[in-house]
This record gives C-alpha cells, structure tokens and sequence, in this order.
C-alpha cells in the first residue's frame, strides 16, 4: 500500500512512449506559476504556427512541457523530451532563470533547442552548438532607446528604474553602460520590488532628481501603476523610455491618459514594415481575442523555424542542429539567421524597434526605415 | 520635507485598505485560533468580483462594494461551514496546510476560468490627483480611504454595539468562556469567517481601481496582512486597524529613505522585533 | 548542617501578583524532610498559583522560595526538576501521543542519558503505580484514573525529593481515591517528602502531618490536622458546615 | 486531536519486516542506475532523493518537536547560495565549500532557535517565515556576494581528482543520483537513531504539552535548538546538492517561500513524526507533480485506450491538465487533511491496527 507511489513512480517512468510516427518537437514554457501570464502569450504563438506549419503540409507533433517558471522544473522537462519522448528539437523556454537551465541541458543531450523570447545575454555566450536564440538580448533593449534619444534630442541626465528582477536588473545594468558610453550621466538608480501598489515614495525620489529621461525596466501591470503614479506626482522628463515587458502590451496603450507618448523598445509591432506582421496581428486579436505581443511573434517565429528545419532533417537531431546553423529566414519577424558575434554564438542579430504611444495604439516610430509613425519628442506634458 | 510628507500621506492612504485586509484576518483568528493563509486570496476574489461588476455591469468599484460585501460574506461563510470547520480542532500545521490548499484551488480555479492575463479598470479617477502645496494627493486613494474609514466605523458600531458583535468579540477573547456564557460559538465561527471574507473583498475592491488583477495577486496580501495583524494584536480589531496604517507607512517611508528594493526587508525585520519584544502585539492581551 | 532541623523547602513571604490582583501574599511555611504536608483552601485561594511560585513557573513577586539550602527565585522549572522538586497538574497533562511507558521514560531521561537504563526506571515505577499491564497502551486513551496515576508515575521517575501532588484524586471515585491514598503513603514510606493539595477533607486528614490551610491568597492557619479542624476561624472561613 | 481509545501502541522502534524492506529498497536503489540508464527517470530519482531528505530534516523539528516552520527555505539556501559562490567567484570545490555551508547552517540555526524558540504556536510559524523572507531578501539585495536577482549559473563542477587519476565526474546525473540517495539513506538512519534517543523522546515530550515537558526537566529552548540545528544541516546539505544539480539558483528558486511549503508538505502528507512519513510523502508529491505536469494521465489515458487524442475529450485533456496541476495539488492537500490528518502513511497504519484489532477480537469469540 505504502508502495503505490513508487509503483506510479516507476510506471511513469518507463510507461513506453507513443509510437515514433511523426517528428516530435517539445515545448517547455511557463504556463501556470507566477510568470503565467506572459507564459501564454507564448503557447498561443507556437498554436497559430502550428496551424500554418501543417498548411504548409508540414506535420510536428508538439510535446508540451510546463516548467512552471521554475530551473529545476525545467530541467526535468528537458530531461523527458530528449530521452523518453526523443524529440528532434525544443523550442522555450520563457523567462532567463528556466533557459539558462535547460540551455545546458540541452548541450549536454546534443537537442537542438531555440530560444524565443529569453533576453540574458550569458545564454549565447557559454560556447553552446545546439543552443539556438531568436531573441534579442537585454542590452539591445536599451540601446536602440538611447540611441533613437541621442538622436531626437540633447538629454544629459536619465533615471534608471528597474524591478528588482533578473529581467529588471540585468536591462538596468545595460542601460546604465550604455548611458555613460553616450555622456548621459546616471543621476537616479534603484530596483524595486515588484507587485507593490504605491511607487510614489520613489517617485518623488526621481522628481527630486530631475532626469532629462526616464528609463524603466518593468512587467505588464507595474507599468501602468508607474506611470500612473508618475502623473499623479507630476513627472515630465524629456521622455519616459520603457525596454519592453509592461510597457509594450495592448493593455499599456489603451490606457491612454497615462500611456501616450511613452516610448518603449520592443522586438516586433504588429504594425512593423516585415512581411505578414499585420495579417498576424489580425489573426491572432480574432482568435485569442487580444493584440499579440512581441513574445507571441517570437514563439511564432521559433516554431515555425524549428517546425521547418525538424521536418526537413527527418527529426535527425544532427541535422536539424546543421540546418539551423545554416538556414536564414525571413517573415513576420523580419530576417533570421543565427550567428557567431561580439562574444555570441547561434544568436540572432535581430533589429529592435521602439515603438510610441500615440493616441491609445502603437505606433513603429524608430528605426525611420521601419517606422509607421513619427516620434513625438519631446514629452508633450500630462493632460 | 515634500518627500517626507507625500510618502508619509500616501503610504497612510495605502495602509487604509491593508487595514481591513488585516481586520478580516484578525477577526477569523480571533474567533477560531486559525491562521488563514488563504486570505490573499480572499482579497483577489473581490478584486475580480469587482472587476466583473465593473466590465460586465458598469458598476463602479468603490460602489460594487455593496454587492462585493455580501458575496464573499455567503462564500466565507459557506467554506468555514464546509470544510475549515472540519479542522477546528485539528492540529495547528493541519489547519495551516488546509488553507494553503484552499488558497491554490483558489488561484488556480481562477486561472482556470479566466486565464491569467492581468485585468486593470480604468475609472475616470484611476489616476487623478490633486495638489496641496506641494503634495500631490491620488484621488482613487483618497476616496477609498474615505470608504474604508466608512466601512470601519459600521463595524465598529456592529461589534460594540449589536448582541451578535459582542458575541464575537466574547468569543475571540476566550473561546471557552464564551461557549459556557451560551454564545453559540460554531454560528460564530461561521459569522466570523463570512465577515473576514467579506473586508478581505472589499479591501480588494477598494484597490481594484488603482492595481491591477490577476489569479496570483494575493500572496503578497497574506503576508502583508500577517505583519498587520501580529504588530496590532492576534484577535484586536483596533490593533489591525492602526497596525495596517503603521505599515502602509512603514513601507512608503522605507521606500523613500532607505530604498524601495528594501522595504519589504525593513517590514519583516520590524515584524520579527515586535515578535520578540512586544509579542502581544500593540493592542493585545498577552497569550502567548 | 543536619537533615532534621534544617527544613527540605522554606516558603518566605511569598507573594504574587497579576497585574494589581494579589493571588498569594506574605505565605510563608515550611517542610521537614518525610512529611506530607496539605495545603488546601476554597476555590481562588491561591494554592495553585503557590505551585506555580514554588516550581518556577513563575518568580514570585516577592518573597523566597528555598529549596534544599538552595534560593530558587528566577529558576525555570526544569532547574527546579533537576533540584530534586517536581509537581503533577491539576488538570492532568499526558504526552497523549506517546505510549504510556514512554511518557515515564520522559520523566527517568532526567537523571540519566541512557534510554534502556530510563525504561528500566520507567517499568520499575509502573508496577508502583499498578500501571505495569498499560505500559504499551496511548496515554492519550487511558481513563481519567490511570492518567492519575501516570502523572505521578511519571514524576517519581524523575526521582524526586519533593514532589507536589495538586488534586491528584480530583474526579476519581471512591475506589481510585484510595488507590491513590496508599500510593501516597507507600511514597512517604520511602522517605520522600510531599506537599499536597487535595479538596477531599477526609482523605487529607488522613494523610498529612501537617496543613496549611490558605485563603485569599494568605496564610490563615496552620498546624496539626486535630488542631485544624479545631481551629474555629478555619471553620468560619472554610470548612463551614460542610464539616461535621 | 481526540484521543485514540485504548489502543496498544507498537514498541519503539522499527518492525523486522520494515527492516528488511528498506535495506531491500536501499540495494535495489543503488543497483537502479545500472540498469536505468534513461537520465529522465534518473533526474526524478535525485528530485525524489532531495524531497525526501529535506523531508526527513523538517520531520525531526516539525513532526518530532511539533515546531511548525514554515522558513526552512533559509537553510536550503544558505547551502545553495554558500557552495555556489564559493565555487564560482572563488573557485572553492564544492565538497570544501560544503564546510563552511554546513557550519553556517548550524550557526544561523543557533541563533534564529534561541530568537524564534520562545515563541509557541501560530507566532513561531509566522516568525520563522518572516525569518526566510528576510534570507530571500538579503540574497536579492546582497549583490556583490549572491548576484542578486540574476542568480548564479555555475560554469560546471570540476571533477574529482586523486592523485592525477579522475574518480568522479560530474556530466553525467549518476554521481548526483548515489549523492542523493546516500545522503537519503543517511537522514533516515539519523531519523531512526533520533526517534530512539533521548532527545528524540524530549522533542516529542515537548511536542505534546510543552509545559508539562518543562515542569519533567526538560530545558524547552535548548532541544528545540539541537533539534533545529541538526534540521538545518541537513536542508543546508539537500541545498547544496540541489544547487550543484541544477546548475543555477536565484533568490526565488534557492530561498523562495515556496520551497517552505514544499518541504511541510512533504512530511505532513507522508506523515509526521514518522521515520519513513516523509519518504511517502516525498514519493506522492514527486511523482503526481510531475505526472500532472507532464501531462502523463492523458498520456496513460490514450496509451490505455480509454480517450483518443483526437476526440474532444482528448484535446481537452491535453490543454487543461496541465494547467490543472496546481489546482488538483490544492484538492489534494485539502483531502489529506480532512481525511487523513495523520498523513497517508498514518492513515495506512491506523487502518492497519484496526484490522489487527479486529482480528483480535474476532479470535477472542
């Protein structure tokens, strides 16, 4: 009786797995804890690229693992797809914490894995060859914001608010380089912790320091809790910069009173110049009845490659590695290729956008090649 | 000075809705001996009731505390006679186990039902404000500590004044002397859950306009509220009362002069100490 | 110094008070090695929280408690144990959980460190109590007279050289009161010294060399217990009519 | 609790037959990785191993001492984050570095006991989880020594070397396996011993009736913090290998307050103040977590034959059992505790003592 659990134990772990008929692709993302709710912007990415891989007569079967924002859950996931569903490649995870733990695990079984969305910079830089990032690194999210300021205007000073998180700090920590390799000078800093209902007593440290810019590193709903507060306190910077995450959600822009003319640097827009981004945007707001975020086209994209390359090398994870090595892509996430650079390997050289409030909708405002929109600068004053 | 003054007044603002969090859970205590873990996730109930009742009905959040109330009175009262009951005179680890259980079918049937996207209202008001001086005040804040000062006083009125509130009161402060007094104690059991529920949802209500909602929300409510409710007094109704504002302050304070990274550090070591030194609590009777 | 004329325990103008209410003040008595010593009073006289004074349970606000030559104010109870004094509750309190012998075996540990040598102890002073047959049995289960009985198993195992019995035959019938009266005899047989609250007079007539009577919180009489029963503010205040 | 009405307790103790089975299980355990090579099935055993450890940890101050802590996710990170710092910024090979990480433990035990011990009941359990949370938050503010928030990957465990010769390497999860299951095996030996000791019989003393234990000279803070200490250790350790094991810990992975409750579930749903309680438990939660998290019902049901994956109730499945498993983990808590409030070993054995009563009184007719 006692026994029952280890009996389940065993069954579980040597219950055959289904029969080896079409080529297996895994899937390890957050879809229940804490970083759920991002988690499955995700899952509905890789769903609609699914669809289209089997409109292509491509067909993968997808094992999903939930790694429930946790390593060691996500390590055991990883654990299973290569040696009891013997995948031909992952693709996942969500956040940095989980990836820098199945990346290694990864390596070690020779899977294939893409990475979508997971922006820590150590992830491509540990000499992985079967290590594969879609993604953009955390730094790029500062510094196509501070470029695109230096451009429209002269700011000396900048705030650095960040959420005392992995995602928070390391975009802070970047931010801050940055700044100083362009001469803004840092006058304000801090992490804070996030979830809290009241920002003002911070806040009304950052007034009293009076940045030219205002830069903030966040997730969803603090974002709009930061500037909400910001424009009870009366905050006007020159500009409020967010790298991505909370300021870049559909949620964020129809807020409208708080939210018009924040910037915020983000991966893709539905409204960007790359091919078939739109035609997403529309499909995805009629199925999932919301807007797709950046993670969704970063997921879509993921699949779609691993999709391809997996079906094409027969599930050989060998040859499904070289493909990815080889192949470039091009589609709604603008070009794809996975490289060797600045210390990187098998990273993708993706170009960041920075998008713009404007009237309660997003608009592409930088780089100029890509915009649909122009900038508005500087911030114009609260209404 | 400014700094000092606005963190001062919106941390107060703020602690005005942890003080009825920590009321409700000072109330179940008081009258079971129960430590409900569960309880921020009462808080994220009425969150989303309010929520719905904003969406679906276009009733406004600080009014859709008049149905918010009564909703999650009947949904307390209706565990506590279900199930918490059954625990009452288990051991102690038992009964704080049962209500972490009960807090996770809480969340995740949440989840279940409506994802786990954060949900926001947006009133007219949501990020209005008006000066003084040079301090800014949050109109939102402003009006829900108007109402939760409203809200304390009627139960104010009902535990002092009506048969049936100092029947709990009796029954918090000597459970065996109250059950030999002819209190009927399982009705007030039953009463007192409700009634936690019932601020627990109105507290969330109340921040419903100026947070933000997702299944998760209540954790950090728990927690916030055991502070609350050790630092005013297991079973004090006045202690949670001043012990919520104390820590709304506290924090604001912490985050404005020590950093906003390190306020949640500065409330537990604040916790630990009146623990260890003034384990009572400010208002309580020492039973420990 | 020799073992008669010095007293075992020396109460000294004990008082304690909760808040501004005073449940003992100015007590003072003391005890002879071998004796058994009644200490009774209506309800609220402060018998109980002598106990507490006594054992360390809580300093007295004023006054000494010595012990054996020994000032125990300030010491916890199990210093006090340990001292050779231990006391039974008034409302039994059996480690429900363990097995009878082991709740004894609890008691032995304090003199020594070896378990088999604490069960040898444990086993030696169920047969005293007659609770031999129960040793495997939960504490938890045994009826109101076996716990009795297992609270002072328990406390001579401790091997004391005063124990304090409070209502030890509370709740018993007549049967079990006098199980316990010889128990307590057959202790004072062995040379050790008690003190005993009781509220059956009978039973504490027959057993005490001497009483104390309290009320109020104060000493009211002590002596004899001929001369108590004689003693005619004893039974104004006390005894009353209940006694003929 | 109600008391349980004259029943006859088992000598202290383990049976014969449980004897036999767990040096049976111990020998079939260490042989399990000759024969299983798949790492899956290996990386659950070590996920087993160190749930049963922290398990058995908690159980001597928990289920033995009836100290309810709910923070014994300090000690599990002060092992992971004192081994991992050591090895990564000061290159300290992990078995050196566990020295300090085991001392530290102790010392930090020692001084939150004799803090927290004089606290008793819901005020203990409160205290010992504002004690973790200011660990959590000391290792996400602390950057300069923990990294803060962005944690710790370790580059790898280097290998150990005798005399030029490798004789543990560390790539494969093998050495983690026989890690685990030794230091397992080793806090349930300690489990027996402490159960049978004399301080063993005084926690449990104090775990019924902390008044009466004191008034039979049991000095309360003094075990409580033995106790505590030797619990300590232990998670310290269980934190240790989990940070080796998995390469990489952050304030919320290492110290998180989930990883508290985690650990209380385990000994209570197994049961408590049991040698082999927390085993149990350890085997149900790591095997249900995993199984709902994997999706391996559905997996079972369609291999089975009982649901197609293509009918609706299939693709259902599939979609929401996952996302289900917190919610079934609740109801599952929440069962235990109505129904077996003594844990599911407990409720075995109940169930087994009044079948042998029933016998026994069956044979007396």
């Amino acid at each position: 009786m006692t026994r029952l659990p280890l009996v389940v134990l065993a069954a579980l772990l040597l219950a055959p797995s289904t029969a080896f008929a079409q080529v297996k692709i895994g899937v390890i993302n957050s879809m229940t804890g804490p970083q759920a709710p991002i988690g499955e912007n995700l899952t509905n990415g890789i769903k609609l690229a699914e669809e289209d891989l089997k409109a292509k007569g491509i067909s993968v079967q997808l094992v999903w693992e939930d790694d429930t924002g946790k390593p060691q859950v996500g390590l055991s996931a990883m654990d299973k797809l290569a040696t009891r569903d013997r995948v031909a490649g992952v693709v996942g995870a969500y956040t940095s914490a989980v990836t820098n733990a199945v990346a290694k695990k990864a390596e070690e079984y020779k899977v294939p894995l893409v990475n979508p969305v997971a922006s820590k910079e150590e992830i491509t830089r540990q000499g992985y060859k079967y290590v594969f990032r879609v993604s953009a690194t955390t730094g790029d999210y500062a510094s196509i914001l501070l470029d695109m300021a230096t451009t429209l205007g002269k700011p000396k000073t900048i705030a650095i608010l960040s959420e005392n998180t992995d995602f928070g700090v390391s975009g802070a920590k970047s931010a801050k380089a940055y700044a100083e390799k362009k001469g803004i000078k840092v006058v304000f800093e801090e992490a804070y912790s996030p979830g809290s209902p009241d920002y003002r007593s911070t806040l009304v440290k950052v007034k009293g320091s009076n940045p030219d810019i205002m830069f903030m590193v966040s997730y969803v709903a603090d974002a709009i809790t930061l500037m909400r507060q910001s424009r009870e306190l009366q905050l006007t910077p020159m500009a409020f910069l967010g790298a991505g995450a909370g300021f870049s959600t559909a949620q964020f822009a129809s807020e409208k009173n708080i939210s018009n003319s924040v910037f915020s640097s983000t991966q893709w827009t539905p409204d960007v110049s790359w091919k078939g981004s739109k035609a997403f945007g529309d499909r995805y707001q009629k199925r999932f009845g919301k807007e797709p975020t950046y993670h969704a086209a970063n997921a879509y994209t993921a699949m779609m490659i691993m999709g391809e390359v997996a079906s094409k090398a027969a599930g050989d994870r060998e040859k499904v590695a070289a493909g990815l090595r080889a192949g470039n892509w091009d589609g709604l996430f603008g070009p794809v290729k996975f490289e060797d650079f600045d210390g990187y390997q098998n990273q993708n050289k993706h170009q960041m956008l920075v998008e713009q409030v404007q009237d309660g909708k997003y608009a592409t405002v930088w780089p100029p090649a890509l915009q649909s929109g122009k900038p508005i600068w500087p911030f114009p004053g609260w209404k | 000075m400014t700094i000092f003054l606005q963190s001062l007044l919106s941390g107060i603002l703020i602690g005005g809705a942890y003080a009825l969090i920590g009321v409700g859970l000072t109330i179940i205590f008081g009258v079971m001996r129960i430590i409900n873990f569960a309880h921020g996730d009462l808080v994220m109930l009425g969150m989303y009731a309010s929520y719905f009742l904003f969406t679906l009905g276009n009733v406004d959040p600080f009014v859709s505390i008049v149905f918010v109330f009564p909703l999650l009175f009947l949904f307390g009262a209706i565990l506590q006679k279900t199930v918490i009951n059954r625990v009452l005179n288990a051991l102690p680890q038992n009964q704080i186990l049962l209500t972490i259980g009960i807090g996770l079918i809480l969340s995740n049937t949440m989840m279940l039902l409506f994802t786990s996207d954060y949900r926001i209202i947006s009133t007219s008001y949501s990020s209005g404000s008006f000066r003084l001086g040079e301090i800014s005040v949050s109109t939102p804040l402003l009006l829900s500590f108007g109402i939760t000062g409203l809200v304390t006083a009627i139960l104010y009125w009902f535990l002092l004044k009506t048969d049936t509130g100092q029947a709990i009161r009796a029954t918090a402060q000597d459970r065996d002397a109250a059950q030999l007094m002819g209190v009927n104690v399982k009705r007030m059991s039953v009463l007192a859950t409700g009634l936690g529920a019932g601020l627990a949802a109105v507290a969330g209500a109340l921040i419903s306009p100026t947070y933000y909602i997702f299944p998760q929300v209540g954790q950090p409510f728990t927690l916030k509220a055991f502070v609350i409710v050790v630092l005013g007094g297991m079973g004090s109704v006045m202690g949670a009362t001043v012990g919520g504002i104390i820590i709304g302050a506290t924090e604001s304070l912490a985050g404005a002069y020590i950093s906003s990274g390190l306020k949640d550090l500065v409330v537990y070591v604040l916790f630990l100490l009146i623990l260890l030194f003034k384990p009572a609590g400010l208002f309580g009777k020492s039973r420990v | 110094m020799s073992e008669t004329d010095s007293p075992i325990l020396d109460i000294q103008h004990v008082s304690k008070q909760f808040g501004g209410l005073a449940a003992n003040s100015d007590v003072s008595f003391s005890m002879t090695e071998g004796m058994i010593l009644g200490l009774i009073g209506p309800n609220g006289a402060g018998k109980t929280t002598l106990f507490n004074c006594i054992t360390g349970y809580y300093p007295p606000t004023k006054g000494d408690v010595i012990f054996k030559g020994k000032r125990l104010n300030g010491m916890t109870p199990d210093q006090v144990c340990k001292l050779g004094m231990v006391r039974t509750w008034q409302k039994v309190r059996p480690l429900a959980k363990l097995s009878v012998i082991d709740n004894v075996v609890v008691g032995a540990l304090v003199r020594t460190g070896s378990v088999p040598e604490a069960r040898e102890i444990a086993r030696e002073q169920l047969h005293v109590v007659k609770l031999a047959h129960k040793a495997d049995f939960l504490a938890g289960g045994l009826p109101i007279g076996e716990r009795k009985k297992l609270e002072v198993a328990r406390v001579l195992a401790t091997k004391p050289d005063l124990l304090l019995l409070d209502e030890v035959m509370g709740g018993l019938n007549p049967a079990e009161s006098e199980d316990i009266i010889q128990l307590i005899l057959e202790i004072k047989q062995r040379g050790l010294t008690q003190m005993v609250i009781e509220h059956d007079m009978k039973a504490i007539m027959r057993i005490s060399d001497r009483i104390v009577v309290l009320n109020s919180g104060e000493k009211l009489a002590e002596g004899a217990p001929l001369e108590i029963v004689s003693n005619p503010e004893v039974v104004t205040a006390y005894l009353g009519e209940a006694h003929t | 609790m109600p008391p349980r009405t004259r029943t006859r307790t088992r000598a202290r103790g383990l049976s014969a037959f449980s004897i036999v089975a767990f040096i049976a299980a111990v020998v079939l355990l260490a042989l399990f990785p000759k024969f299983v090579e798949n790492p899956y099935a290996v990386h659950l055993m070590v996920t087993f191993f160190l749930a049963v450890i922290m398990g058995e940890a908690w159980n001597l101050i928990g289920g033995y001492g009836g100290q309810y802590s709910v923070g014994h996710a300090a000690y599990f990170g002060i092992g992971a984050y004192t081994v991992l710092v050591l090895l990564q910024t000061n290159g300290v090979a992990p078995w050196w570095g566990l020295l300090p990480a085991l001392a530290l433990a102790l010392g930090v035990a020692a001084i939150v006991g004799s803090i927290t011990f004089r606290l008793r009941g819901p005020y203990f359990v409160l205290a010992s989880i504002a004690v973790a949370e200011i660990f959590r938050l000391v290792a996400l503010n602390w950057k300069s020594a923990t990294n803060g928030a962005e944690g710790i990957l370790l580059s790898g465990v280097p290998p150990i070397v005798i005399g030029g010769t490798e004789i543990v390497n560390f790539s494969s999860k093998v050495p983690f396996y026989y890690m685990g299951l030794a230091l397992a095996v080793l806090t349930v030996l300690v489990t027996v011993w402490f159960q049978g000791s004399k301080l063993g019989y005084y926690l449990q003393a104090i775990r019924e009736d902390q008044d009466a234990a004191n008034s039979l000279g049991i000095p309360l803070t003094f075990y409580k913090n033995i106790a505590l200490m030797i619990s300590a250790f232990f998670t310290a350790w269980a934190g240790a290998l989990y940070g080796l094991y998995v390469g990489f810990i952050d304030p919320q992975t290492a110290v998180g307050l989930d990883i508290s409750v985690q650990i209380v579930l385990t000994a209570i749903i197994g049961g408590i103040g049991t040698v082999f309680g927390p085993v149990v438990g350890a085997a149900i939660l790591v095997a249900l977590s995993e199984a709902l998290r994997s999706n391996a019902i559905t997996d079972l049901l369609v291999a089975g034959g009982l649901v197609s994956e293509t009918s609706s109730i299939g693709i259902f499945l599939k979609d929401h059992l996952s996302h289900a498993h917190m919610l079934i983990y609740g109801f599952l808590v929440a069962i235990v505790i109505l129904f077996m409030p003594d844990g599911v070993l407990g409720a075995v054995n109940n169930a087994a003592r009044r079948r042998r009563a029933r016998a026994a009184a069956g044979g007396a007719r």
